[in-house]
């Protein structure tokens, strides 16, 4: 079932890959533990000549202690489940580590609009490059989003990554990556946000340090000219 | 022949005394009201302790015309009650005497309201004006509603207590009661989280 | 018909009530500071509710599950404000 | 909302005289039971539509903007010549949304199945409020018909979702929709009124109506599930209606609630809603389990295992779900600090249902068991019921929904939960009742043809949409191949469309079951599945006034099967 899984890309996605396969496995168990027992009692007690069904009913503890242990037992899997999960989601939505690269991205209908920071590393400066739908990052380096939106609730969807966040207007949402693997990866958008949500998707493309370094050199070339611009025709509004 | 009904069951049951189905009926159904109003009125707390600036625009409001509004309402609940009264106590055309006093006091307060809605939009505060003025006219609105909605039933219970009818009556005027009571105290609150604080 | 309904003193409890509206309404002029004047402002509102309540509505007089009814909605009401103050109010992330 | 048994001081009437007119028999009716076929013909009308919805949608996912068979007759604009645009797709997912919960889930299980069952389970002759329930299933009538309108005015339906998020529902340049989305407005709030006076009733009908000898603790099971969801629905729609209020504010007085621009907050709405969305899950799920309690000690020959567990289980479950709502907002841009608790929260409820599975599986030990048609969907609707409880658990944790947060998992695994609920244990609940409701037996090969199709083609269907949502596909997209991640899911797609189309089939087998039944169907016995509750005591179908002269009297609990020295122990006292 885990094989269905798209690749994962990213520092934190195998945390989440774990869990996922952890719950898949107490979840199996149940299942087939509840499934075995109604298929062996529909098959064991189905009606036969001369049988007579046991008039218990379950009241006295004795009896239902054949419930109360197993919900007992469900009881501290969900500690368990608990436990693991809030470590994980610290990790991930916690507070972030320091950022290595800083990108603002936007969801416009229909468009994820990427803002990458230039040389100067800071956002919000006039070298900032605007692009619509591709978003450029290195691997290996803490990559810290600021998340907003121009209309309505989009949502920031990597599935290599295991990276999923609501882009809310009026809202501005940090949420960080950290690429492990070289590679384009595909960027969509989860929540429905009016007729063109479906194909409302963007690439991300993740760079060796090396080629990161001359897409950098290529995007502001040593000695041009720094001003604020945009790439493949996209929308230069903040 | 003696048919089952529930108050036959009451009979045979052990005295842990149902309440009437009618007042069951009606608390259950305020139930209701006091979360949707709840829900509301949670929604303009926390936006009125996120906005600051809300004050200044809730000292807009005339609280002179909320006060007055305030003890209408307040005095129509008495009026009610002394309906109720009536009805037990010293029949029909009292309690219409005091049904009369309620429906014109509900008309009262949404005349005043309406006064005042007229000079907040004269001086240019319209639901679309802010976040408070959306608030301000969906919650006195909703209010509004069920003042309306009270107002119609105590009329047709002051109708029917005025023919004489008082049987029919009997206790719906205590179950409407129940009603124009909750409305008042929506607006008791209503009252100091627009105009006062 | 009559019903066995107990009816109190009723120009007691409107007395009553008139008398916290118009001390709600003198709380602005006491010169307290706005938390304390909200405080004491809504203080006065419960009380009324309650008057009104109680003997208006007769909760005093009723079976006590009655009163439970309102009081599931009223703890629903508090849960909701107890999760949207820190959605809404605080300014952290 | 006047009871009329409170006019006579002595209480000894009938609530009201058998009506005469063709009108006030069958149309304007104040009868529980001919109400109850009113609300069952309205949610059987809509699970067609809703159905219908779900076939387009399966089928535009498959070969997306192809034409769609059966649909050339859709018109303009919704679909052109039998082919769907992005518009219509969305107006479908929103639409099947809205009719499957509202208006086919909650007609069926609380309006027909609780209308019917309530005051024949506990001895009643009718409802409380007679008047009020007539009430009630002409406002769900006068709904149904605004969300009918709504598909034809100018713009369309909704297609916001049936969440119905703002911003996007609050402005109609968003998603190019005017009065779609006031009327779906209007359509929900009418809804809810008639729930909530529906609920009142059920709740006022379950205290005050009991026959004698009816305690509390000898209640049917049904009759705790239906009571516990009209207090679970009282309770939870309050905020909801607000949020439409002022969602209805924001799109046509130019309120600023929603609007961040003004000031607002979208998230507000998602909070209100929740908070009314999750309980109203419970408010859909109690009703089957209830269903499933029923049927299970009949065809077992045995009494329910541990009932007063179930009935603790079921209450602090409907006390727990209404602390769980932000499970649906783990990824929505709600505060850290809220996500945890209401996590933890979400998977603690896991621990009461995990109760009344257990106890409904003890039920089945040491049985001696019969498997007609009811048995069937009822055993189906426990083991859907199981699948779809487990893998919530995987949503409930809130890391692993940062992955399966609105991909065809969720899909997949509200379907397990409410389809148990909605389909199974309503045709449980439907093969079941059919006797006492229409006096006629159901045709029994038939029902097994209609329960294999459907457990095969429905596990068929939503296994695979698991493994969809896996593999990352988003919910509410309108094609999937503009995707390259999900070009290779696009097989496994196309099987999921087929399965659906043969699951929608296989209902034909109900369709003509149900007419043949109704008109030739062998004529029922009172009691023809040997019986304890109430119900049974009395001819199939009842009479208007449910129990003629005779007064039911209530000795035990319901029930008593396999005690010593009897097979079974009616609940009634035999005259």
């Amino acid at each position: 079932m885990l094989d269905w899984l798209p690749e994962n890309a990213s520092t934190y996605g195998g945390e989440i890959d774990s869990l996922f396969s952890f719950i898949y496995g107490l979840v199996a168990v149940w299942f087939v533990i509840t499934h075995a027992l109604i298929l062996f009692f529909v098959i064991r007690y189905r009606r036969r000549e001369g049988a007579r069904a046991v008039g218990v009913h379950g009241h006295t503890l004795r009896q239902a202690a054949w419930i109360l242990v197993p919900t007992a037992v469900v009881l501290l899997l969900d500690v368990w489940i608990d436990a693991r999960g809030a470590r994980v989601w610290e990790l991930i939505k916690g507070s972030p580590p320091a950022a290595e690269v800083e990108v603002g991205v936007n969801g416009r209908q229909f468009n994820w609009e990427f803002r990458h920071p230039g040389p100067d590393g800071r956002l919000g400066s006039e070298d900032d490059l605007l692009a619509d739908n591709t978003l450029h990052v290195p691997v290996g380096r803490v990559v810290l989003v600021t998340l907003t939106s121009s209309d309505v609730v989009h949502s920031l969807f990597i599935p290599h990554l295991r990276l999923k966040q609501d882009a809310l207007p009026g809202r501005r949402i940090p949420v960080w990556f950290e690429v492990t693997r070289a590679g384009e990866y595909e960027i969509v958008c989860a929540e429905l946000c009016g007729f063109g949500h479906s194909g409302m998707s963007g690439r991300l493309i993740a760079h060796t340090p090396e080629s990161y370094e001359s897409w950098l050199k290529e995007t502001w070339p040593p000695g041009g000219p720094i001003a604020a611009r945009t790439e493949e025709g996209g929308s230069a509004t903040p | 022949m003696t048919l089952y009904t529930a108050e036959a069951a009451r009979v045979a049951a052990p005295p842990a005394a149902l309440p009437v189905s009618g007042k069951l009926g009606m608390w259950l159904f305020l139930a209701s009201e006091v979360i949707l109003f709840g829900g509301l009125i949670a929604s303009y707390v926390v936006m009125r302790l996120a906005r600051p600036g809300w004050a200044a625009e809730s000292a807009h409001l005339s609280v002179m015309l909320g006060a007055v509004n305030t003890a209408v309402l307040l005095t129509s609940s008495f009026s009610i009650v002394m309906a109720h009264r009536a009805v037990d106590r010293e029949g029909a055309a009292v309690a219409a005497r005091w049904l009369t006093l309620t429906v014109l006091l509900g008309l009262v307060f949404l005349c005043i309201k309406g006064i005042e809605w007229r000079g907040e939009l004269g001086a240019g505060f319209a639901p679309s004006t802010g976040g408070f003025w959306s608030f301000y006219y969906t919650m006195t609105g909703l209010h509004a509603l069920h003042v309306t909605a009270g107002i119609v039933i105590n009329g047709i219970l002051l109708l029917l207590a005025a023919a004489g009818r008082l049987a029919p009556v009997g206790r719906r005027v205590e179950f409407a009661g129940l009603y124009w009571h909750f409305v008042d105290i929506v607006w008791i609150f209503l009252f100091p989280l627009i105009y006062l604080i | 018909m009559s019903s066995t309904t107990h009816h109190p003193d009723y120009t007691g409890v409107w007395l009553c009530l008139m008398g916290l509206m118009l001390a709600s309404l003198a709380v602005g002029n006491l010169g307290l500071s706005a938390p304390v004047a909200a405080a004491l402002i809504f203080l006065l509102a419960g009380v009324k509710a309650l008057l009104v309540a109680l003997y208006f509505m007769h909760l005093r007089f009723e079976q006590i599950a009655l009163a439970g009814i309102l009081l599931a909605p009223l703890a629903l009401f508090a849960v909701l404000l107890l999760v949207l103050i820190p959605e809404f109010v605080s300014t952290a992330p | 909302m006047i009871p009329r048994a409170d006019s006579a001081a002595a209480g000894v009437h009938v609530p009201h005289p058998e009506p005469r007119g063709f009108w006030r028999r069958y149309v304007f009716s104040t009868d529980h039971k001919t109400i109850a076929k009113q609300y069952l013909g309205i949610g059987l009308f809509w699970a067609v539509a809703g159905g219908f919805a779900a076939y387009l949608i399966r089928w535009q996912l498959a070969w997306p903007g192809e034409q769609v068979p059966l649909a050339a007759w859709i018109p303009e604009p919704m679909m052109f010549g039998g082919h769907m645009g992005p518009e219509f797709y969305n107006v479908l997912v929103t639409m099947h949304g809205t009719i499957m919960v509202f208006f086919v889930a909650m007609p069926i299980l609380l309006g027909a199945f609780g209308n019917f069952l309530l005051p024949l389970m506990i001895g009643a002759r009718d409802m409380a409020f007679p008047r009020l329930n007539m009430l009630s299933v002409w406002t769900l009538t006068a709904a149904s018909l605004v969300l009918l309108a709504s598909f034809f005015v100018p713009g369309g339906a909704a297609a916001s979702g049936w969440t119905a998020y703002p911003p996007l529902s609050a402005r109609p340049e968003y998603t190019g929709v005017g009065w779609g989305q006031d009327l779906w407005i209007l359509a929900v709030a009418l809804e809810f009124a008639s729930f909530l006076m529906g609920g009142i009733n059920f709740l006022v009908t379950t205290v005050n109506m009991r026959a004698r000898g009816m305690t509390f603790a000898r209640l049917p099971v049904m009759v705790w599930m239906q009571s516990t969801a009209a207090i679970v629905f009282m309770l939870s729609v309050g905020p909801l209606i607000a949020a439409a209020v002022m969602l209805l504010m924001d799109r046509l007085a130019g309120t600023g609630f929603y609007a961040p621009e003004a000031g607002g907050q979208p998230l507000l709405w998602q909070h209100l809603f929740w908070f009314f969305g999750h309980p109203e899950v419970y408010v859909i799920l109690l009703p089957g389990v209830g269903i499933i309690g029923e049927i299970l000690p009949v065809f077992c020959r045995k009494p329910l295992f541990g009932y007063r567990y179930i009935i603790g289980a079921t209450l602090a479950a409907s006390a727990l779900s209404f602390f769980t709502w932000a499970h649906h907002m783990f990824i929505a841009g709600i505060r850290n600090l809220l996500v945890m608790p209401f996590s933890v929260t979400t998977i603690l409820i896991s621990v009461p249902f995990a109760l009344i599975v257990f106890a409904l599986i003890a039920t089945l030990w040491g049985a001696s068991m019969r498997f007609p048609t009811p048995m069937l969907f009822a055993l189906g609707a426990l083991s859907v019921f199981v699948m779809g409880g487990l893998t919530g658990i995987f949503n409930g944790s809130a890391p692993v929904d940062i992955y399966l947060h609105d991909t065809h998992f969720i899909v997949a695994h509200f379907h397990y939960t409410l389809i148990s609920v909605t389909f199974f244990a309503s045709f449980a609940g439907l093969y079941f009742w059919f006797p006492k409701m229409f006096g006629r037996m159901m045709n029994e090969p038939l029902g097994k043809v209609h329960f294999w199709m459907t457990f095969l083609f429905f596990n068929l269907t939503f296994i695979p949409m698991h493994l969809v949502g896996i593999g990352g596909m988003m919910r509410r997209i309108a094609d999937p191949t503009q995707y390259e991640l999900l070009t290779g899911l696009q097989p496994l797609n196309r099987m999921i469309t087929v399965t659906a189309v043969l699951l929608l089939a296989g209902q034909l087998a109900l369709v003509v079951n149900f007419i043949w039944s109704l008109l030739r169907g062998t004529p029922a016995l009172d009691d023809p599945w040997s019986s304890n509750t109430l119900e049974w005591s009395t001819s199939s179908p009842p009479p208007h006034d449910n129990w003629g002269r005779r007064e039911p009297l209530v000795v035990r609990g319901p029930y008593e099967y396999s005690q010593p020295g009897a097979e079974r122990l009616p609940q009634w006292q035999v005259d």
